[in-house]
C-alpha cells in the first residue's frame, strides 16, 4: 500500500533528502539542538521515539545516561524561546520518568507491606509502550482500509430524462442556529474576527462590487439606487467605505473638490 | 493492473465523473501508458452500450460528451427517492452559507479562517448549484480569490425580502433573542405552531 | 412497466440515490404494487452483485445500507478526474482516529495519555468536520470531559458495516523484536505474562 502512513524512518528519509543538516539516526534520547525542529516533526512524541529506539537500535532504554540527557533537555529549554516548547516538554517529562524508573530499579526494594506488591516501575513503562505500539499499528491498518473518495468512489448516473426535484432549502431556524453556534465557537478563537455591521450594509457591499464590475467606474451617486431614499444612500455610503477599508475598492480624485471616482481595486491596471 | 480492460475503466470514469466526458477527455484520462486510438475507445464505448441493453442504465452521447443515465422508464421509482425525506444539510454547509450571508462579500479563505478548517469543494459546489451563492468579483492580491455573496434566489428560497430581515449578529449569540427573532421571521401560519410548541414545551 | 425487473429498479435506485439505501428503504421505494419480500430483494441484490463480478463497479453493504461504488483498482484512473489529490492524513490524526475507533467512548485526555502528547485542536476539528467523530456524552468528574465515539459516516467512508468489521486490534508487524526489547525491560515476573499475551495474540 503506497498510501500507508509514513513511518518515522521514512519521514526521516525525507528530511535527509531535503538536505536537512540532521541526517544521523538518533542513538538515544539525546537530540542535537540544531536538529530539534526536524526531530519534533519526525516523531509523534516521546513514546514514538522510545519505540523507535527499541526497534531500530535495540537500545535498552533504561540503559541511557539519564543524567546527561536531563542536562541536555534543560539546555533546550534555555535555547527555546519561540520553539515548540510544549512538545519538547513532553520529551523532558519522559526523560524524567525514565530517570525515576532507573533509580527505583537500582535502589534496594523497601520491605513491602503485607500483601502489597511493591510493583516494579518498569511494568508501567512496558504497558504504555505496548499500548502505544498497538495504536500505531492500528493507525496503519486503518489507513489501509479502502476509503471513500480515495480508493473507492460513489457510482452515480444522472436521472436525466426527468427532473430531479431540488431538495427544499434549509429551514431558517437550522441556518441561524448553526451560525449562532459557529459564532460562539469563533468567539473563543478570537474576539474580533467577526464584527457586526448591519446586514443591509453587507448586502449592499456585494451589490456595489457587482455594479462596479459592470460600470468599471462610478461615482457614489451612481451606486445609489433611486427610490431608496436617504437611508439607501447612507447604506451605500457605508458599504463603499467598508469596501475601501477592506482594500476591495479604490477611490480616485483628480483634483481637490473634484468628484470622487470609485473603481474596483486593481481594475485600473489592466 | 496493466491488463485492466479499457471498457471497465471507461465505465468507472463515467460513473464517477459528474459531467459528461468527451472522447478526448477519456483518451487523456486513460493515460499515455495505454495509448488507445479514438477508434478503439469508441469501440469500447459501443461495447459498453451493448452490454447495457436491457438494463436500467444507458450510455448516451450528449452535446458535451458521453454520460451514463438511468432510463426514463425508471422514473416512477426513482422519483420516489425525492418525495419524502427533506435533505439534511451538513453543519459545514449551513455554517458556510450563514457566513457568506452575514459577512459578504468574502473569500473562501475568509471562511476557512473563521471556521478553522478547510472548506470542502463539494459545499461550494452545492451552494453554486442551488444558486444561493455567486461570485461578485475578486480580491486583489495573491491568487485574486473570488468574492462570494448570496443571491436573490437565496432570499426567495428562504422567504426573505432582504437580508435585513435576518436578525443582527448580536442577537444571534443570545438564545432568547434568537428565539424571538425566529418567531418574528416565521411565516404567519407557522407562528401559531411555534407559539403552541413553545407553550407546550414550557409546561 | 409492470414487468420491470426488480433487479434493474434496484440498480437504478442505487445509481441515483446519493446516500446508501437500506433494505427497508429499497422495499419502500419498490412500492406496494410489487410487494416483494425482503428475501426477494436480497436475492435481487445478490444477483446484481454476481453480475458485477469482474466489472469496475461493486455493490457493497456499509453501515447505512447498500451502495454502488467504483472498485479501488480503478483509483489510478478515476482520481485523474480531479486536480486535487485526496487528502492524506497525518500519523497523529490516524492514531487519534484509531484510538477513538477501538476504545470508544473515550475522552481527549485518554487519547493524550495513551499517545503521550497533547492532542492538537486541529485534529479533532478535522475529525468532527469529516463527521467521523462525535460527542456521545460526558464523563462524570472534574471538567466533565466529552466522550468521543465514531459515527456511521465513518463506517460508511471506510467501507465497514459495523465496528465489528474493523480489523482486529493489530498484530504488531515486528512482534519478536518488540517482544525481545520489552522482555528485557520488564521485571522478571512479568516476562511470563508478556510471553503468554503475545502468544495468544499471534494465534
Amino acid at each position: 500500500m503506497t498510501d500507508a502512513v509514513p513511518t518515522a524512518e521514512e519521514a526521516r528519509a525525507i528530511a535527509q533528502v531535503a538536505g536537512q543538516p540532521y541526517s544521523e539516526l538518533p542513538q538515544d534520547l539525546y537530540i542535537p539542538p540544531d536538529a530539534l525542529e526536524v526531530f519534533l516533526e519526525t516523531f509523534e512524541g516521546p513514546l514514538d521515539l522510545l519505540l523507535y529506539l527499541i526497534r531500530r537500535q535495540n537500545l535498552d532504554i533504561l540503559d541511557i545516561p539519564v543524567a546527561l540527557i536531563t542536562q541536555q533537555y534543560l539546555e533546550y529549554i534555555r535555547l527555546m524561546d519561540q520553539m515548540r516548547f510544549d512538545l519538547a516538554a513532553e520529551y523532558l517529562v519522559m526523560a524524567a520518568w525514565l530517570a525515576e524508573i532507573k533509580s527505583r530499579v537500582l535502589l534496594p526494594k523497601p520491605p513491602s507491606e503485607e500483601g502489597e506488591d511493591a510493583s516494579d516501575p518498569r511494568a508501567e513503562l512496558v504497558r504504555r509502550l505496548q499500548a502505544y505500539a498497538e495504536v500505531q499499528q492500528a493507525a496503519v491498518n486503518l489507513d489501509e482500509l479502502p476509503r471513500m473518495h480515495r480508493d473507492v468512489f460513489p457510482a452515480r448516473a444522472e436521472p436525466m430524462q426527468f427532473d430531479a426535484p431540488k431538495a427544499p432549502p434549509p429551514e431558517l431556524r437550522e441556518l441561524l442556529v448553526a451560525f449562532s453556534e459557529l459564532l460562539q465557537r469563533a468567539e473563543l478563537l478570537s474576539s474580533h474576527k467577526i464584527t457586526a455591521e448591519p446586514l443591509s450594509v453587507r448586502e449592499r457591499m456585494s451589490r456595489v462590487i457587482d455594479r462596479l464590475s459592470e460600470l468599471k467606474q462610478a461615482q457614489l451617486l451612481d451606486l445609489w439606487e433611486v427610490g431608496e431614499g436617504r437611508k439607501g444612500l447612507l447604506v451605500t455610503f457605508l458599504a463603499t467605505l467598508e469596501l475601501v477599508r477592506n482594500g476591495l475598492l479604490q477611490l480616485h480624485q483628480d483634483a481637490p473638490y473634484a468628484a470622487i471616482t470609485i473603481r474596483l481595486a486593481g481594475a485600473g491596471q489592466a | 493492473m496493466s491488463k485492466t480492460d479499457p471498457k471497465e475503466i471507461i465505465r468507472a470514469l463515467l460513473l464517477v465523473a459528474d459531467v459528461p466526458l468527451t472522447l478526448r477527455r477519456i483518451e487523456q484520462l486513460l493515460g499515455d501508458d495505454r495509448a488507445l486510438s479514438s477508434r478503439q475507445i469508441r469501440e469500447a464505448i459501443m461495447q459498453l452500450q451493448r452490454e447495457m441493453d436491457g438494463s436500467s442504465v444507458e450510455l448516451v452521447e450528449v452535446a458535451s460528451g458521453y454520460r451514463l443515465q438511468v432510463r426514463k422508464e425508471m422514473a416512477p421509482w426513482v422519483s420516489r427517492l425525492w418525495d419524502d425525506k427533506p435533505q439534511k444539510y451538513s453543519r459545514a454547509l449551513l455554517e458556510t452559507l450563514a457566513l457568506i450571508c452575514y459577512r459578504q462579500p468574502l473569500t473562501r479563505g475568509d471562511i476557512e479562517e473563521i471556521r478553522g478548517v478547510t472548506l470542502s469543494a463539494n459545499i461550494l459546489k452545492t451552494l453554486f448549484e442551488r444558486e444561493w451563492v455567486r461570485e461578485v468579483g475578486h480580491r486583489e492580491g495573491p491568487g485574486r480569490p473570488a468574492l462570494l455573496a448570496t443571491t436573490r434566489q437565496f432570499l426567495d428560497d428562504l422567504n426573505l425580502r432582504s437580508l435585513e430581515d435576518l436578525p443582527p449578529l448580536p442577537e444571534l449569540t443570545d438564545p432568547e433573542k434568537l428565539e424571538a427573532a425566529l418567531v418574528r421571521l416565521a411565516p404567519k401560519d407557522q407562528v401559531m405552531d411555534i407559539h403552541l410548541q413553545l407553550a407546550a414545551e414550557s409546561q
